[in-house]
């Protein structure tokens, strides 16, 4: 009993999701709800939206291209930091680099736009700084790529987690000061307003994401990652396509990590360990490694979890169960457990390498157990239905052996001729293929 | 079926987002909570716990206070910012999101200024107990703190050395620790105003070898060591101190003043002197209440550090918990927003470690730091004198 | 003469921390040579066995502590291996890998549970802590004992890779995995037991590096753990030597460095150094070269 | 002699591992539209030679032509200078080395002993990738699907199905490449080679595994493709019986060295070849 969506409802059922998302979160935002578990649920969705953004950046390069690259964290880093610099406000130069004499940047983007275009000028001087960020943190990426992607797996893996050190190192030091601030937090830049924003940028990012993938680039990184040799063989540049996609990766961590940085509205060096990429990665394969829409369920559910509805663990009190064993720290080790429990037992996440589809969800829901009891009138015609189908099902089962029987025939007496099969071979069952 | 399995245990989490952070909200109408902002992990987890020993003591001595004629329940809600700025946002968040009256901390600059901003959009009052950066009040309307400044401090630390006749100083921070590295800074500034010579040096994070670093002090010849870090790395360049035999004075500001060093540097050949907040025996009464306190709560003990030692941080989170209280009052009310009109002319009188009021930026006005020598063979703290900045 | 003095300090403490990397860096190296697996919880087991000798302590003396220790170390490794490595082993490398960060940040939270986040101090082994005085340098015991201790193992470990019938084995399995298996080695047996090696060093590598260096806490295995991954590439991954001569080197390098006044980059130099290596000579100074098979 | 255009041509190619000389000194020319045969026991180096013709190994020494230009080209260095076992050490003097792609974007495809399919990836997928390196629009076009990616990705999804019609994979289009019979998925990866626009194909073994029927049919598609696509032919064959029946000219390896070489007939006829085959390990 599969339904498949026509495509323009599938269009209308996503634009009416993406809308109500965002209304949701405009009203939560402006307060029209009561409650201040809604405060949380702001915090929850913008910084579920940058880990869902670099989270899916690094599905490109593990997930997409094979690439096991650790250095997520470290351009995160830079990103944050071009953006930050170009857009503290001059007044606030002094305070911010209080060691350094007001640092040698002594303007702001956003000022200087904002001077010759108002308010379009404002939103300019965000944007435009972002973007640098990025493209800053994919030039980097570039000159890291030469060395690095000429390595194998693992030693790949631990090449970008020395890169992501040195850089965090590189920010702290003393010497640049001046620009960086050194060992101090960089502050009072000009941040969004609305948590919208930080929404729509990794929404817009990740879709431009998930086009790459589905075009025929993204073919190529799925080939390198499923055989090297081969794709090689196919003539697929490796090098040129592995640096793109590791480029392509780092921008968006770059762009990520500038919102990181709106979002925390003061951001140092410290928190960009290796730790952090670790739980990034984490976060990818809790959600799927090769799904990216496993990517942005899979951050919304980690930072959910991690920031809000396990915080309860932590104070002692949670689900109304109090215990001596709930103390600082006991949070992390549920957290952990459970990220170990998907390792060992659900390796493939939420989403497997599916992504997300109307079709499948729709089929989901009516599958769900409840589903008949809530609609009892509905029982029937299911039942009806089914029996229907699998008629249809063995006729059609039946007409394919014949026809395979016909282009055995047609193939041993030399290239055969297209035949169309029945459908019944699509069909898709979800609980087997996208569990 | 594992999809079924899975998505119930998700709703179920969701669930309790809404209904066991909700229930906090609708708490009782006779409650004020005061949040406490504070690390329990990472490089300030140690100090952090102290401090809010200091709030849990005072809490337990006066757990209820009058507001508008009316006697309320105080409720403390602490929420652990895992010395990590990162982190501070969403823990912020979190306490604002709990309906609390007023937040108290934290222990560590850092995470301090990166919750500033939270603070702020909420409207909600902040008074820093011992974060000690200036970038803390400044530009924060919400920001008060009733523990002297590091410009301060560092002055105070530079006219105590040059006054005892150390004229060259090693200066030790931490790479990406604002605490550490602003102090040296107004450290250095002032010493060389003063005519020393210094050497700066920063170790990176998670450094557990200190080896080098004692080592280059003994290069160049200085007459001090000053490294104002976290007590973490204090523990272990003592131990290296003494393996090194350095042969000059640590020096080091409020951090240090902890039962960890006393612990770390007992029985052995250093000589360590911090400036601080708070003078043991100022108060025998407080100092008698809480080792008291402490007999009866094994628990705080342990969060303590596994003695009875009293950190200047927690003399002063105990002086935090009652200007908050004396907000309470003056404000005549529960609502952030009326808190936050008094506190800029609030005056507290009475407490542990001196007068509180505020000046414009935020900030307590004190004029003097405690200074303190570590006697090694008991593991005390012997008070030396009272040092002003001039 | 002078010049000597004045650097004795830094490559003595170079040595030392050198010798503890070394003790690490083999139970990288071997599970690497045998598994392929880039063992990320390594680090956190030799955290562990530091913070359970601080618990330890309290009850038992110190002698049977330190055998507690390496006991525990070894069952710590061998359950992981068994629990989160052995049911993936047929399954893609990066799940494996995974799983092995996985391991990490739960041995990390777990510690950062039951420490509260404190560090804890490592209990004084008076004989280790004693001060000596070499030339001009002060140090402590250990820093003399540690490089001569990791000698005579790694001198006691060669022996037995190259004497005996687990050693041909473990060799045999590191050359081709699956072969091995077809003639009859239990490759289980290999692989315990070179868990079983790999953390009873990292166990005494940790008592010598806490009793140098005393604070305990949840993330104190991390650097060391992954600087000693550094050196075991640096020396070739699969060869026992290279790791303890790259061990070696790195611990002096980043101690001169530190006494350059380079100490911001002290441990960003180690991964530069990796880079390198990586550059020159991918399979490191004593590393074999792979063949892909097509 | 053949007077046909050369299409490709080892000379003096000897691939060396360690102290291991698995292809030594094989001369080897291959004419337009010739299907020709590469024989041995196992272990003999047929394979080793397909990977340095593709650029997968770097030769030892030796040179390889493709169409009539030298494309690699090596002689040995450094360590390898004392340890080589080969002949001709001084006759090479350039260093020529090209990567894989570029070897498949002059017109060489092959396939692989153990088939090595996308495992990800649909029937068509494979296909398509195949396509990829004719595409001429950037990543950033592709990504934003501009007007010519949009053209350029019908054409090659019309071109993709043509020729899994032709290669009698139509109706499987859409299942996943692993899901399919051993026999279709060595139709498959020749379908995949195809797609690259060849001119001349490298087969490793295609018949491995297959029933005396079904490597009859393949023998027959072989030879079809050969002419329908213009293309030129050396394959790796343990299957007599294909070999024989198909093949114009025949090299037989052994130990890495080339032990005679000529057509079915002769190659039948030739004791050194019957001393490999029964002596051998087959």
């Amino acid at each position: 009993m599969e339904i498949k969506l026509k495509n323009k409802t599938k269009a209308a059922l996503s634009t009416i999701a993406i809308a109500l998302f965002l209304i949701l979160i405009y009203a939560a935002d402006n307060g029209m709800f009561s409650g201040s578990s809604w405060r949380m649920f702001i915090t929850v969705i913008e910084k579920g939206a940058i880990f869902a953004l670099v989270a899916a950046s690094m599905n490109l390069l593990n997930g997409f291209t094979g690439l096991f690259s650790l250095g997520q964290a470290g351009f995160m880093l830079m990103g944050a930091y071009s953006y930050a610099i170009f857009t503290i406000p001059a007044a606030s130069h002094d305070t911010v680099y209080q060691y350094f004499d007001g640092g040698i940047i002594k303007w702001s983007i956003v000022e200087i736009l904002e001077n010759k275009m108002g308010i379009a000028g404002h939103y300019l001087g965000i944007f435009l700084p972002m973007i640098f960020a990025g493209l800053l943190v994919a030039g980097v990426a570039y000159l890291i790529a030469i060395p690095v992607l000429r390595l194998k797996s693992d030693y790949l893996a631990i090449a970008t987690l020395g890169f992501a050190e040195i850089l965090r190192a590189f920010f702290q030091w003393n010497t640049l000061g001046p620009v960086t601030n050194g060992s101090n937090v960089l502050r009072k830049y000009t941040t969004y307003e609305s948590a919208i924003f930080p929404v729509i940028i990794a929404g817009i990012c990740i879709a431009i994401i998930f086009l790459l993938i589905n075009s025929t680039y993204g073919r190529a990184f799925k080939a390198i990652r499923d055989d090297e040799i081969a794709a090689e063989a196919m003539g697929i540049n490796l090098f040129k396509h592995k640096s793109m996609s590791f480029v392509i990766s780092s921008f968006f961590a770059g762009i990520s990590g500038a919102l990181l940085a709106m979002f925390q509205t003061t951001i140092s060096a410290t928190p960009f360990t290796t730790q952090m990429t670790y739980e990034i990665l984490l976060i990818v394969v809790i959600g799927g490694i090769g799904s990216i829409s496993g990517s942005v369920i899979g951050a919304f559910l980690f930072t959910a979890s991690a920031e809000w509805w396990l915080r309860g663990l932590d104070s002692g009190r949670w689900l109304g169960i109090s215990s001596g064993i709930m103390r600082p720290g006991f949070r992390k080790v549920v957290f952990a457990i459970l990220i170990m429990m998907i390792v060992l037992f659900y390796a493939r996440g939420i989403m497997g390498d599916k992504e997300f589809s109307w079709d499948r969800f729709v089929n989901w829901w009516r599958s769900r157990p409840g589903a008949i009891k809530a609609w009892p009138d509905k029982l029937k015609a299911n039942s009806e239905a089914r029996k229907k189908a699998r008629t249809a099902k063995a006729v059609a089962k039946a007409k394919a052996k014949e026809d395979k029987a016909d282009s055995e025939k047609k193939k041993s007496s030399g290239i055969p001729l297209f035949t169309p099969l029945p459908m019944s071979d699509e069909v898709i069952i979800f609980d087997k293929e996208g569990n | 079926m594992k999809k079924i399995t899975v998505l119930s245990l998700i709703l179920m989490l969701a669930m309790t987002a809404f209904v066991g952070c909700g229930g906090g909200s609708g708490a009782d109408e006779d409650t004020v909570r005061i949040g406490v902002f504070e690390p329990a992990s990472g490089d300030n987890g140690a100090g952090g716990k102290q401090e809010v020993l200091g709030i849990q003591y005072a809490n337990s001595v006066q757990p209820t206070v009058e507001i508008d004629g009316k006697e309320y329940k105080v409720e403390l809600v602490i929420v652990d910012n895992e010395s990590d700025n990162s982190k501070a946002v969403t823990a912020a968040e979190s306490l604002v999101s709990q309906d609390v009256s007023i937040v108290l901390g934290s222990y560590g600059s850092g995470v301090s200024i990166a919750a500033a901003d939270t603070f702020a959009k909420a409207g909600m009052p902040a008074v820093g107990v011992s974060c000690t950066n200036p970038q803390v009040t400044a530009d924060c309307d919400v920001y008060f703190r009733i523990c002297f400044l590091d410009p301060f401090q560092g002055t105070v630390l530079a006219n105590y050395a040059y006054e005892n006749g150390m004229r060259k100083a090693y200066c030790l921070s931490k790479l990406g620790d604002d605490y550490s590295v602003g102090l040296v800074n107004y450290f250095v500034e002032a010493f060389k105003e003063l005519g020393g010579e210094v050497v700066e040096e920063q170790f990176p994070d998670k450094n557990s070898d200190f080896t080098s670093y004692v080592a280059n002090a003994k290069k160049a010849g200085c007459d001090v060591f000053f490294s104002p870090v976290s007590t973490e790395a204090a523990a272990l360049i003592i131990d290296q101190a003494e393996a090194q035999s350095l042969g000059m004075p640590i020096l080091a500001g409020d951090t240090w003043d902890s039962n960890v060093i006393t612990g770390a540097a007992k029985g052995k050949n250093v000589e360590i002197v911090v400036t601080t907040f708070y003078q043991e025996g100022g108060n025998p009464e407080f100092d008698e209440g809480i080792k008291a306190w402490f007999d009866e709560n094994p628990e705080a003990v342990t969060n303590n550090g596994g003695n009875t030692d009293l950190a200047a941080v927690t003399a002063l989170g105990y002086d935090a918990y009652f200007v908050a209280l004396e907000a309470f009052k003056a404000a005549g009310s529960t609502d952030p927003a009326d808190i936050l009109k008094v506190l800029p002319t609030l005056e507290v009188t009475g407490l542990v470690c001196g007068d509180v009021s505020f000046n414009e930026t935020g900030d307590a006005n004190k004029s003097e730091a405690f200074v303190k020598k570590c006697n090694t063979e008991d593991g005390t703290w012997e008070f030396i004198k009272k040092q002003t900045a001039n | 003469m002078n010049l000597f003095n004045t650097w004795l300090p830094y490559i003595l403490a170079g040595i030392a921390v050198g010798g503890q990397y070394a003790l690490i860096a083999i139970g990288y190296t071997m599970v690497y040579g045998i598994l392929r697996l880039i063992n990320f919880a390594h680090g956190d087991i030799f955290m562990w066995s530091g913070l359970i000798m601080v618990y330890l302590i309290t009850v038992l003396p110190l002698w049977l502590s330190v055998i507690v220790v390496v006991v525990f170390a070894i069952l710590l490794g061998t359950t992981i291996e068994r629990v989160a490595y052995r049911p993936l082993r047929s399954a893609p490398r990066m799940s494996i890998m995974i799983s092995a960060i996985g391991v990490s940040y739960l041995l990390q939270n777990f510690a950062l549970y039951i420490t509260g986040g404190l560090t804890k101090t490592y209990p004084a082994i008076r004989f280790l802590q004693k001060t000596v005085a070499i030339g001009s340098a002060t140090t402590k015991m250990v820093t003399i004992i540690t490089p001569f201790l990791t000698i005579l193992l790694v001198f006691l470990l060669v022996m037995l890779i190259k004497h005996t019938k687990i050693g041909m084995a473990m060799r045999a399995v590191s050359r081709d995995f699956e072969t091995s298996s077809l003639m009859g080695i239990d490759i289980n047996r290999v692989i315990t037991v070179t868990f079983v090696i790999g953390c009873a060093l990292a166990a005494i590598g940790s008592v010598l590096y806490f009793s140098n260096y005393t604070g305990i806490n949840p993330m104190s295995g991390a650097m060391p753990g992954l600087k000693a991954f550094v050196a075991a590439v640096f020396g070739g991954i699969g060869s026992v030597p290279g790791a303890v001569l790259g061990a070696f080197v790195i611990g002096i390098a980043e101690n001169i460095i530190k006494g350059t006044g380079w100490t911001t980059f002290s441990d960003a130099f180690t991964f530069v150094l990796l880079i390198i290596i990586l550059m020159i000579k991918p399979t490191g100074l004593f590393g074999e070269k792979d063949i892909d098979k097509v | 002699m053949d007077n046909r255009q050369v299409v490709l041509k080892l000379s003096d190619l000897t691939m060396q591992f360690g102290g291991v000389v698995a292809v030594d000194n094989l001369n080897l020319v291959l004419h337009k539209n010739e299907i020709l045969g590469l024989i041995g026991p196992n272990g003999a180096g047929k394979t080793t030679a397909f990977n340095c013709i593709t650029g997968v190994y770097e030769p030892t020494n030796g040179s390889i032509e493709i169409n009539g230009e030298i494309v690699i080209e090596n002689y040995p260095k450094g360590k390898m200078k004392e340890e080589y076992k080969g002949l001709n050490a001084g006759k090479y003097t350039k260093s020529l080395v090209m990567l894989p792609d570029k070897i498949t974007k002059l017109g060489v495809a092959r396939t692989f002993q153990n088939i090595r399919l996308f495992k990800g990836m649909t029937v068509l997928e494979n296909v398509l990738v195949a396509m990829h390196m004719n595409q001429e629009e950037s990543v950033f076009g592709a990504t934003f699907r501009s007007r010519k990616a949009r053209r350029e990705e019908k054409a090659m999804r019309a071109e993709a199905l043509e020729l899994l019609e032709k290669v009698g994979l139509y109706e499987n289009r859409d299942d996943l490449s692993t899901s399919l019979p051993y026999g279709k998925q060595r139709h498959l990866e020749i379908a995949r080679a195809l797609a690259t626009h060849p001119t001349i194909l490298l087969l490793d073994e295609p018949a491995a595994g297959m029933n005396p029927q079904e490597s009859d049919e393949l023998m027959k598609f072989i030879g079809e493709i050969r002419d329908k696509f213009d293309l030129s032919i050396l394959m790796i064959e343990h299957h007599m019986q294909v070999i024989m029946g198909i093949c114009e000219h025949i090299y037989v390896l052994n130990y890495g060295g080339q032990i005679a070489d000529g057509t079915p007939a002769e190659i039948q006829s030739n004791p050194a070849v019957i001393e490999a085959y029964l002596g051998g390990d087959e």
